[in-house]
């Protein structure tokens, strides 16, 4: 690996992420499973770094899981878009942010679209119009989620009370970046770093202390496949190709995976726990599998947050080892606990899974 | 009646997604649903560019067109600028539109699909929603999930969320002019129409196999009789 | 006009240098400029030749031998040409003043970058080298990335040629035989490597490329399969796993290397593309200068007096473009002579 | 263990780094022709018994080069030897020779 020749391509592709005012709309998987991710995003740029991220409860789901598992029409999906545009021009924002890799994908697709077809875009400012009386104006930058702490590392360093670094041998952690698919590989010149050697995560990984691999499968899907993991009788696909990357990343022995996809974030973490029952095998050290966190919660640790203020205990593998090895404080009696301490029982343990 | 493959060339997608194949089988090669299903995305296309009705049929009526998974790798690749996956995508629309898609186990697995989709998304505004996402359905969601799911409430508003909330945060409850408007724009773009013909179509088949709705919906979405999966 | 026997001949490559030794026999005089520090231009990096491994030595050595009286200027460049009195006027980088009844351009090409093909790897994975890094190899022996005694050595056809992602739609035609040329020789010096070639068609047009083909499966066992490379990546043990699909028999394929090359294409070259801004000569989409006709008069531009020799009319093999060179030699003869009676 | 409902596969991508060279330097022996088929499908386009069954001796040669031994032998076991291949075969193979062979080191 000849890391001056990644870092060539990496400067490739520069996106310009305007430093802030952005409406910022949820993703549906991370509001159901990583809830406290979306919520730290909020608090870090608003009140951390006091910088102007609004959300409206107008808002709605893109749609985008629907369409790719073709359960709704294209004209849709681009309605959907055109009215969530709208709002944000109905609060005054010209920077669009979305919390999810789908939307992201789509957003730019549509844009593309439109621009490529503009009776499509007549059509459906016209549809807009009728069933909402809508109009709306494209907004001027569109990024995702990840792109804003992207732009943010180097405060989030200098606010920073722990380091991607292995308390115990002073070392950097070893650190798998995924990306989801539609983040990158739809078009390539709107993510940070391309399709190939996408720097978004790993730029943040750098910063933060730690270190990335690269294994033979790292631009492989997780496995998502939409209609391939919404029917169950389809999920074997879905594990399958999550099991041949965690196959190809184990000899690198990884300390944790980072994702920016809101799937990937929660397959990986799933399948691992799925892998550990059908094949008795736990990825990662002594048994306890490889965690996989988003990059706020890579962040918030990072920034000292209490880990279940982060979300940690959401996830199916442990995150302590990896706190352990950060040298993070924590209350392990605190981990499953309710609002004020409330005692709300636990998770069953995995048998195969520590 | 209009020839199949115009049906598919009157969406802009294909003309996006397939100017001249080349047959270089790239996309093959780096498509997942290739190592894990008998799916050979290159044949797909070159089976479009054929303009051949009767091969297009047959596809349309096959199982492999539901194999492909929409991660757009495909997409990154192409010499030729082309986007198999997208081609899917119109593949599958039109497949569903003829009603063929019936006549594939995959295929058939459109009526469990467009039901959850629609019902959350008309419903709550979001395509999961965590009180209709059941551990039962998702047995690999883990122990955590199951804990989850006991608690929803607690675990929600320790984790950051307004869950059925007002105002702003995750999983609030979307205010009711909001999911107006949100309803009428399914209406309105033929969301909701495709969802009762596929609902028709299914039932048509739920009545042949002697099955009532419930029936149906579970099988088609616990199981396949043929093990598609590659070993 | 003491001047009307001035012709300009812009490239050191093989079209310059045979043009200006056919011109020279004419009793023109002939100043001839090469931008780099040598002659010979992309055959001086060359070791051999297809179809029948020709050292380019041989070759490059006679073009020198027979350039005795042409006037040559090493490292320099064209600062400025315009039209003056049916003549061109240059000014040259080391400020030399010419005026030339007519010039050629024998710009040539450049060769496709390969780590644009960012998937590929090159400049990122230790042991991914280009067409040309192979010859320099073949030269010397010096390039590190190449392993001593590889089990299993990759060729990708066309990197950067029929591939609208970098903007190249255009076949650099010269590059499937160079990869069985290439090939064999890999098998020559390393006869217990398993060697494969990733094609998507075999362009083998010339005399003897289909010769070579068949001695390449035949004597050297090397294996073509029909399939794009999709993507390269590196394992553990610095080792290169590419995929792609055997078209032929419809199967997604990886196979693990020591060593890829990568088959880098021509493109028209970026001088003699900023030459072409000077001058306002038409290109083609393909990025390469348009000749009069495609057919009939390939050596003519959009403008009189500017005569075309080489690939910077597109790619082309060797003895195409000695047969250029000549035949533009022809041609400007003819316009001289012509112009001179006017 | 929990039951699922799906199960977990591995890769079906041929790996040609587990290619039996060995075997195949057997074939290579008495076929040294095996090396010089250039996949036109001439042997295809003409077999009598490829209309009716699987069979493709330009695949089988893919197949067995690529691994799979049992699909080669699949694509061969249909031939009734007419002999029809060897005749067309513009790199002149003994293709009837090629496909005995085949069948004798790779079936079983």
């Amino acid at each position: 690996m000849i890391y001056e020749g990644k870092k060539k391509i990496w400067s490739d592709y520069q996106k310009d992420i305007p430093d802030d005012h952005f409406f910022y709309v949820r993703s549906c998987i991370r509001q159901s499973f990583f809830p406290a991710s979306e919520q730290k995003f909020l608090e870090i740029c608003n009140q951390r770094l006091d910088k102007d991220f609004f959300e409206t409860e107008k808002h709605t789901s893109c749609g985008g899981i629907a369409f790719h598992s073709d359960a709704i029409p294209i004209e849709t999906s681009l309605v959907i878009y055109g009215r969530q545009f709208s709002l944000m021009n109905e609060f005054g924002y010209k920077n669009f942010v979305c919390s999810c890799i789908t939307s992201f994908g789509l957003y730019c697709e549509a844009l593309e679209m439109w621009r490529e077809h503009p009776d499509l875009e007549a059509k459906t400012r016209e549809i807009l119009w009728d069933t909402c009386k809508r109009e709306f104006t494209k907004p001027e930058f569109l990024v995702h989620t990840s792109d804003i702490i992207f732009k943010y590392r180097k405060q989030i360093a200098a606010l920073a009370k722990y380091k991607l670094i292995n308390s115990k041998t002073g070392k950097p952690l070893k650190v798998v970046e995924h990306i989801g698919c539609h983040y990158n590989k739809i078009f390539p010149s709107k993510s940070v770093g391309g399709a190939e050697y996408p720097y978004v995560l790993a730029g943040m990984i750098e910063s933060w202390g730690g270190e990335i691999i690269d294994y033979p499968e790292r631009r492989h899907c997780c496995g998502f496949g939409f209609r391939q993991y919404l029917v169950k009788a389809n999920r074997g696909y879905s594990l399958s190709n999550t099991h041949k990357k965690f196959e190809s990343m184990e000899p690198y022995h990884p300390d944790f995976i980072i994702a920016n996809c809101p799937g990937c974030t929660y397959f990986m973490d799933r399948w691992q726990y799925v892998i550990s029952e059908m094949e008795h095998k736990a990825y990662g050290e002594y048994g306890y599998g490889i965690p996989v966190l988003t990059y706020e919660e890579v962040a918030g640790l990072v920034m000292g947050y209490n880990p279940w203020d982060l979300g940690l205990q959401m996830h199916q593998v442990n995150c302590e080892p990896l706190l352990d090895k950060m040298g993070i404080k924590y209350e392990p009696k605190e981990k499953y606990r309710g609002l004020n301490n409330k005692n709300i029982g636990k998770p069953a343990l995995s048998p195969y899974l520590k | 009646m209009e020839k199949l493959y115009d049906k598919l060339k009157s969406d802009s997608r294909l003309g996006d997604g397939l100017k001249s194949c080349i047959n270089c089988g790239i996309c093959t090669a780096i498509c997942p649903a290739a190592e894990f299903y008998d799916y050979d995305p290159r044949v797909i296309m070159d089976k479009v560019q054929s303009k051949d009705d009767n091969v297009i049929k047959e596809l349309l009526k096959g199982e492999k067109i539901w194999y492909c998974g929409q991660c757009m790798s495909c997409k990154t690749r192409c010499p030729r600028g082309n986007a198999p996956g997208v081609v899917i995508q119109v593949l599958r629309k039109i497949s569903i539109e003829e009603g063929y898609f019936v006549e594939s186990e995959k295929g058939r697995q459109q009526y469990a699909i467009n039901k959850m989709m629609y019902h959350n998304l008309t419903n709550y505004g979001y395509s999961i929603y965590p009180r209709t996402f059941k551990y039962s359905m998702h047995p690999e969601c883990g122990p955590v999930w199951e804990w989850i799911e006991n608690n929803l409430e607690d675990v929600y508003a320790r984790n950051g969320a307004n869950l059925d909330g007002e105002g702003p945060g995750g999983l609030r409850k979307i205010p009711k002019e909001s999911m107006d408007e949100f309803r009428k724009i399914f209406d309105a773009t033929g969301a909701t129409k495709e969802l009762n013909h596929i609902t028709k179509c299914s039932m048509e088949v739920a009545k042949k196999m002697g099955l009532n709705e419930e029936e149906y919906f579970n099988m088609v979405f616990n199981e396949t009789e043929k093990d598609h999966l590659n070993h | 006009m003491n001047n009307n026997k001035n012709i300009l001949i812009i490239g050191g490559g093989p079209a310059g240098l045979e043009a200006a030794i056919q011109l020279q026999k004419l009793n023109y005089n002939i100043i001839l400029i090469e931008k780099s520090d040598h002659l010979g231009g992309h055959l001086a990096e060359w070791d051999r030749l297809f179809p029948d491994g020709v050292k380019t030595k041989e070759i490059l050595d006679k073009l020198v031998n027979n350039l005795v009286g042409v006037k040559y200027f090493l490292n320099t460049e064209i600062d400025s040409i315009n039209l003056l009195n049916g003549s061109y006027n240059a000014i040259l980088s080391n400020g030399i003043t010419i005026l030339a009844k007519a010039v050629l351009i024998a710009s040539g090409f450049d060769l496709f970058k390969a780590e644009r093909k960012q998937e590929y790897g090159y400049g990122v994975y230790n042991h991914v080298i280009s067409n040309a890094d192979l010859e320099s190899y073949f030269k010397d022996g010096k390039d590190q990335r190449v392993v001593k005694n590889p089990r299993r050595v990759g060729f990708v056809h066309c990197v950067g040629s029929r591939d609208e992602k970098v903007g190249n739609i255009h076949c650099s035609k010269v590059c499937c035989v160079t990869a069985v040329k290439q090939a064999c020789e890999i098998k020559e010096k390393f006869p217990d490597a398993e060697v494969f070639c990733f094609y998507i068609d075999l362009r083998m047009f010339g005399r003897g490329y289909e010769d070579l083909y068949l001695k390449a499966q035949q004597k050297y066992g090397i294996r073509f399969i029909r399939g794009r490379v999709s993507e390269v990546a590196e394992n553990i043990k610095n080792e290169l796993i590419i995929k792609a699909e055997d078209t032929l028999s419809g199967k997604p394929i990886q196979v693990t290397l020591d060593l890829l090359v990568l088959m880098s294409g021509m493109m028209n070259s970026k001088s003699g593309l900023e030459l072409g801004e000077m001058l306002s000569l038409n290109k083609k989409e393909d990025g390469f200068f348009e000749c009069k006709s495609s057919i009939y008069s390939q050596q003519f531009s959009n403008k009189k007096g500017i005569f075309y020799a080489g690939t910077c009319t597109g790619p082309k093999t060797l003895p195409d473009t000695f047969h250029e060179a000549r035949s533009a030699a022809m041609e400007i003869n003819t316009y001289m002579n012509e112009s001179n009676k006017e | 263990m929990t039951n699922f409902g799906f199960k977990l596969v591995t890769s079906s991508r041929v790996n040609l780094d587990k290619f039996d060279k060995e075997k195949f330097d057997k074939l290579l022996k008495i076929e040294p022709d095996i090396r010089i088929c250039m996949a036109c499908g001439a042997c295809t386009a003409t077999c009598s018994a490829g209309k009716f069954t699987e069979t493709s001796l330009r695949k089988a040669i893919l197949l067995l080069q690529n691994g799979d031994e049992k699909g080669a032998v699949n694509k061969l076991i249909g031939c009734m030897l007419c002999g029809k291949c060897t005749i067309v075969c513009p790199r002149s193979i003994n293709t009837r020779n090629l496909i005995n062979n085949i069948l004798k080191i790779y079936s079983k």
